[in-house]
C-alpha cells in the first residue's frame, strides 16, 4: 500500500524542482498524438473531405483545364479550410466529455503551454497531410507545375495559423451542446486574412512576382497567433469548464 | 483608483448618474441629427460629379464610424470586465451589440444603394465594403455565442474575449482586404476620398457624426439601464424604483 | 436651398430610390432602437412592480433576495 | 495550515452561493462537504482546486496567495471531480502516464512508469495495465481515475463524489484511503451525497461544512 507516502519535505522542496514544462508540453503531445492514431479512420476524414470538395468544384462549373487554373489556388485554399473547419470540432470536445480537460488545466503547468502541445498534435495530423497531399489535388485542377512549391509552403504555414485561431473558437464553444455551427460562425471571419495571403501568394507564384514578403508576412500572421492563441484558448476552455 | 472604479461599476450609481444625463443625450443627439439631416438633404450643394446621390454620405459615413466605434467601445468593456470584473462593463457591452451591428449593416446597405448610381451595380467587392461585411459577421458571432450559454456569466466572458480576439483581428483583415482588392485590380474608386470638400457640404456631415455619437450614447445607456433591471429585480431599490413609477430616480 | 422646389426635393434629381431608402433604413434603424429601450424600459418596471406585488402577497421573503450583487 | 480561505464568497447569475466563507483546512483534516444539489458543494471544491478564480475574498495556500503560487499549489492537490478525467482510447498505464509526467517532478521515464506501476496495483488493475480502458468494467474504470490517489505525492486531495459508482468494498477501500492519507498528515475535502452515518461510521476525525441551502454554510467540527 502506497496511500499517503508523500511526505510534507517533499512538498516545500517540490518548489525548487517542479515539472518541467517541456515535460508536461511532450507528455500531452504524445499522448494526443497517440490517441489520434488509435482512430486511424478518423484521421483520414479531413483529407477525403478535401479530396471530395476539389473534385466537386470542376464537376460544378466545367472541366475546361485553363478555368480551373486560374480559380484553382482559390479552389485548394478554400477546400483546405473547410477541412480544418471540420476537424475542428474534435479538438477539445472529447477532452472535455471525458474530464481529461480537466484535469489538463489543473496541471502545473500554464494552461497555454499545454493547449498548444494539443493545436500541435491536431496540426500534425490535419493541417500537415493536407499540405502534403495538396499537390495531387492541384494537378487535377492543372495548376502550373512551378507553384506546387508555394502552394505547399501556404498551406503548412497557412493551416497551422488556422489551427491555431481555430482551437479559440473550439474552446468558446466546446461547452455548448450544438456548437459545432456556431464555431464556423465564429472563426471563418478570423479566417479571411489567412485565406486571402494563403490564395493570393499561390497566385503570383503562377504569375511569377516576388513572393518572399507574402510568405514572411503569413510566417508573420503564425507567430502572432502563436502568441495570443494558445493563452487566449487557455482562458476559454477555463469558462467553458465552469459553465 | 479602486474606490472609484468600483464606484463607477455600482449598477445602482450608475442608473442614478445616468438618469441626469440621458435626456439630455437623447434631445442633443435627435436635434442634431435632424438639423444635420435637413441640412445635408435640402441645403448642401449636389456632389459636381455624382449630383444628390452623394447625400447618401450623410448616412453612409456616420453609421460606418458608428459600426467601427461601437467595437472599439465593445473592445474597452471586455477588457474592464475581463480584467477587474466588473459587470457594468459586461452590460454596456452587451447593450452596445445589437447597435453596432445595425450600423454595420446600415452601411453596407446604404453602401450598396450609393453602389448603384457610382458605379452602376449594388455590390462590389470594394474593400471597405468587404471589411465592413467581415465585421458584420463578427458581431453576429458575439452576439451569438453570448446567447449560446446557459449562463449569462459563462456568455458574458466568451463573449469578451471573442471580442478581444475580433478587435486584435479587424486591422488585419482590412489590412489583408485591400492587398486582395489591389492584387485583383478590383473598383479603386473610394466613396469617402474626395479632394477637399467644401464647408457646406462637410458641416452637416460633421453634426449627423456628432449626432450619431450621442445617440449611441444614449442608446447603449439606455439598454445597460434595463439590462441592470433585467438581472436584479428583487433588488432592494429597482423594488422602490418600480414603486414610484418613473420619476424617483 | 439646393432645390427649387418641394417635389424636386422630393426627386432628388431622379436620385431619390437611393438616397430616401438609404435616410429610411438607417434613421430608421436609430428610431427603433431609442423606442424599442424605452418601450423595454417600461415593461421591465412594470414587471418589477407586479413582482413585488406577487412577493408581498406571501407571508415568507426570501432574506436573500434583497442583497445587492455588484 | 494548508488551505485557508479569508471572506471567500461566489456568486452566480446575480445569486451568492456562499459569502464571507472563513475555513481552515489544516494537515491531517478530514473534511466533508454536505449540503442539497445546487447549494454550490461542485462550485465551492472547483474554487478551492484552484479552477475558478471568479470568487471574492483570498485563497490561501501555506498563507500565500493562490495567485502567486498557482504552480507548487497545483504540483500539490489532486482533484477528482465528476468526469472521471480518463481516456478510454489510452491503456491505464498510459492514462496514469500522461497524468504523472504533468505532475511529477522531471525524472526518468523510467521510474515515472515504475510509480504508475506501483499505483495500478495499488488500485487491483495489476495485470490490466496494457489493456485499453474502454475494455475494463465500470468498476474498473472507475478505478483507474482512482489510481491517481495512489501516486502518492500531493498532499491535498479535493475529491467530488468519489463514492458514486462504486461497490460497498470500493466505498470502505476509499474510505481507509482517505484517512491513512490524513494520518499521514495530507488534508481531504469530499462531497458525497451519502448519509452523514453511511461514511467513516469508525472515524472521529470528520468534520463537516454544511451548506443549508439558503446561501448559509456552517462548520462543524
Amino acid at each position: 500500500m502506497v496511500m499517503g507516502a508523500f511526505t510534507l519535505s517533499d512538498e516545500r522542496t517540490a518548489a525548487g524542482r517542479l515539472p518541467g514544462l517541456w515535460q508536461g508540453f511532450a507528455a500531452t503531445l504524445a499522448r494526443d498524438c497517440r490517441l489520434r492514431f488509435r482512430r486511424r479512420s478518423e484521421l483520414a476524414n479531413p483529407l477525403i473531405f478535401f479530396a471530395l470538395v476539389v473534385t466537386l468544384f470542376p464537376l460544378g462549373l466545367a472541366p475546361d483545364s485553363t478555368l480551373l487554373a486560374s480559380i484553382a489556388p482559390g479552389l485548394l485554399w478554400v477546400s483546405a479550410l473547410l477541412a480544418v473547419l471540420l476537424s475542428l470540432d474534435g479538438l477539445f470536445r472529447d477532452d472535455f466529455d471525458d474530464g481529461t480537460l480537466e484535469q489538463l488545466l489543473l496541471a502545473p503547468q500554464p494552461a497555454g503551454v499545454l493547449v498548444l502541445a494539443k493545436i500541435v498534435a491536431h496540426w500534425l495530423t490535419t493541417g500537415l497531410p493536407l499540405a502534403l497531399i495538396s499537390p495531387l489535388l492541384a494537378i487535377m485542377l492543372s495548376l502550373p507545375g512551378h507553384s506546387m512549391g508555394v502552394l505547399m509552403i501556404t498551406l503548412l504555414l497557412g493551416s497551422a495559423t488556422l489551427s491555431l485561431i481555430g482551437a479559440i473558437g473550439a474552446a468558446l464553444t466546446v461547452g455548448l451542446r450544438r456548437g459545432g455551427v456556431l464555431l464556423s460562425l465564429l472563426i471563418l471571419p478570423l479566417y479571411t486574412p489567412v485565406l486571402i495571403f494563403g490564395a493570393g501568394t499561390v497566385r503570383l507564384a503562377i504569375e511569377g512576382a516576388v513572393l518572399t514578403p507574402w510568405l514572411a508576412l503569413m510566417g508573420a500572421m503564425l507567430a502572432l497567433s502563436l502568441l495570443a492563441a494558445p493563452w487566449a484558448a487557455g482562458a476559454a476552455l477555463k469558462l467553458s469548464l465552469d459553465g | 483608483m479602486w474606490p472609484i472604479i468600483h464606484k463607477l461599476g455600482s449598477p445602482k450609481w450608475f442608473y442614478t448618474m445616468s438618469g441626469r444625463w440621458l435626456p439630455f443625450l437623447w434631445g442633443s443627439g435627435a436635434l442634431l441629427i435632424i438639423a444635420g439631416s435637413v441640412w445635408g438633404l435640402a441645403f448642401a450643394p449636389p456632389d459636381y460629379q455624382q449630383g444628390d446621390s452623394f447625400r447618401i454620405i450623410y448616412v453612409h459615413v456616420p453609421a460606418a464610424i458608428l459600426a467601427q466605434s461601437c467595437f472599439a467601445m465593445m473592445a474597452v468593456c471586455s477588457v474592464i470586465f475581463l480584467v477587474w470584473r466588473i459587470k457594468l462593463a459586461d452590460m454596456a457591452a452587451g447593450a452596445a451589440a445589437p447597435f453596432g451591428a445595425a450600423m454595420t449593416f446600415s452601411a453596407l446597405f446604404s453602401g450598396a444603394l450609393w453602389g448603384v448610381p457610382t458605379w452602376g451595380t449594388w455590390w462590389v467587392w470594394d474593400a471597405r465594403l468587404t471589411s465592413m461585411l467581415l465585421m458584420l459577421f463578427i458581431y453576429l458571432g458575439i452576439m451569438a455565442l453570448r446567447g449560446a450559454f446557459a449562463s449569462r456569466d459563462g456568455g458574458a466572458r466568451a463573449a469578451a474575449i471573442l471580442t478581444l480576439v475580433g478587435v486584435i483581428n479587424l486591422p488585419i483583415i482590412k489590412y489583408s482586404v485591400v492587398w486582395w482588392n489591389t492584387l485583383h485590380q478590383g473598383a479603386t474608386f473610394s466613396i469617402t476620398e474626395k479632394p477637399a470638400m467644401p464647408a457646406s457640404m462637410w458641416l452637416p456631415l460633421l453634426l449627423m457624426v456628432l449626432g450619431f455619437y450621442l445617440l449611441f450614447a444614449a442608446v447603449t445607456i439606455a439598454r445597460t439601464r434595463n439590462e441592470i433591471i433585467r438581472r436584479q429585480p428583487s433588488a432592494r431599490w429597482v423594488r422602490a424604483l418600480a414603486q414610484g413609477g418613473r420619476n424617483g430616480l | 436651398m439646393a432645390f427649387d422646389s418641394l417635389a424636386d426635393f422630393w426627386a432628388m434629381n431622379g436620385y431619390a430610390v437611393y438616397v430616401w431608402p438609404a435616410f429610411a433604413v438607417v434613421l430608421g434603424s436609430l428610431v427603433a432602437f431609442a423606442l424599442a429601450s424605452v418601450v423595454e424600459q417600461r415593461r421591465l418596471l412594470r414587471h418589477v412592480a407586479a413582482l413585488e406585488r406577487r412577493e408581498a402577497r406571501r407571508p415568507g421573503r426570501t432574506a436573500a433576495a434583497d442583497e445587492e450583487v455588484s | 495550515m494548508q488551505l485557508d480561505t479569508r471572506k471567500l464568497g461566489c456568486e452566480r447569475d446575480e445569486r451568492w452561493l456562499f459569502h464571507d466563507l472563513d475555513w481552515q483546512i489544516g494537515p491531517g483534516e478530514l473534511w466533508r462537504v454536505e449540503g442539497p444539489n445546487g447549494a454550490g458543494k461542485t462550485t465551492l471544491l472547483r474554487i478551492l482546486s484552484g479552477q475558478m478564480a471568479d470568487y471574492t475574498g483570498t485563497l490561501l495556500w501555506h498563507g500565500e496567495p493562490l495567485s502567486h503560487c498557482r504552480e507548487t499549489f497545483m504540483a500539490s492537490m489532486l482533484y477528482i471531480g465528476h468526469r472521471p478525467g480518463v481516456k478510454k482510447a489510452l491503456t491505464p498505464l498510459e492514462n496514469l502516464d500522461w497524468y504523472q509526467a504533468m505532475r511529477a517532478t522531471k525524472g526518468r521515464a523510467r521510474t515515472r512508469r515504475d510509480t504508475c506501476f506501483q499505483a495500478l496495483e495499488a488500485v487491483g488493475l495489476a495485470g490490466f495495465e496494457d489493456t485499453p480502458v474502454a475494455h475494463l468494467s465500470a468498476g474498473q474504470q472507475r478505478r483507474v481515475a482512482l489510481a491517481r490517489l495512489a501516486l502518492g505525492h500531493q498532499s491535498l486531495w479535493v475529491l467530488d463524489e468519489p463514492f458514486t459508482a462504486i461497490d460497498r468494498e470500493g466505498v470502505r477501500q476509499l474510505e481507509t484511503w482517505m484517512m491513512t492519507h490524513c494520518q499521514a498528515g495530507g488534508s481531504v475535502i469530499v462531497t458525497s451525497h451519502h448519509d452523514s452515518g453511511e461514511l467513516f461510521p469508525s472515524s472521529d476525525v470528520l468534520k463537516n461544512l454544511r451548506f443549508d441551502g439558503h446561501g448559509g454554510v456552517h462548520i462543524e467540527r
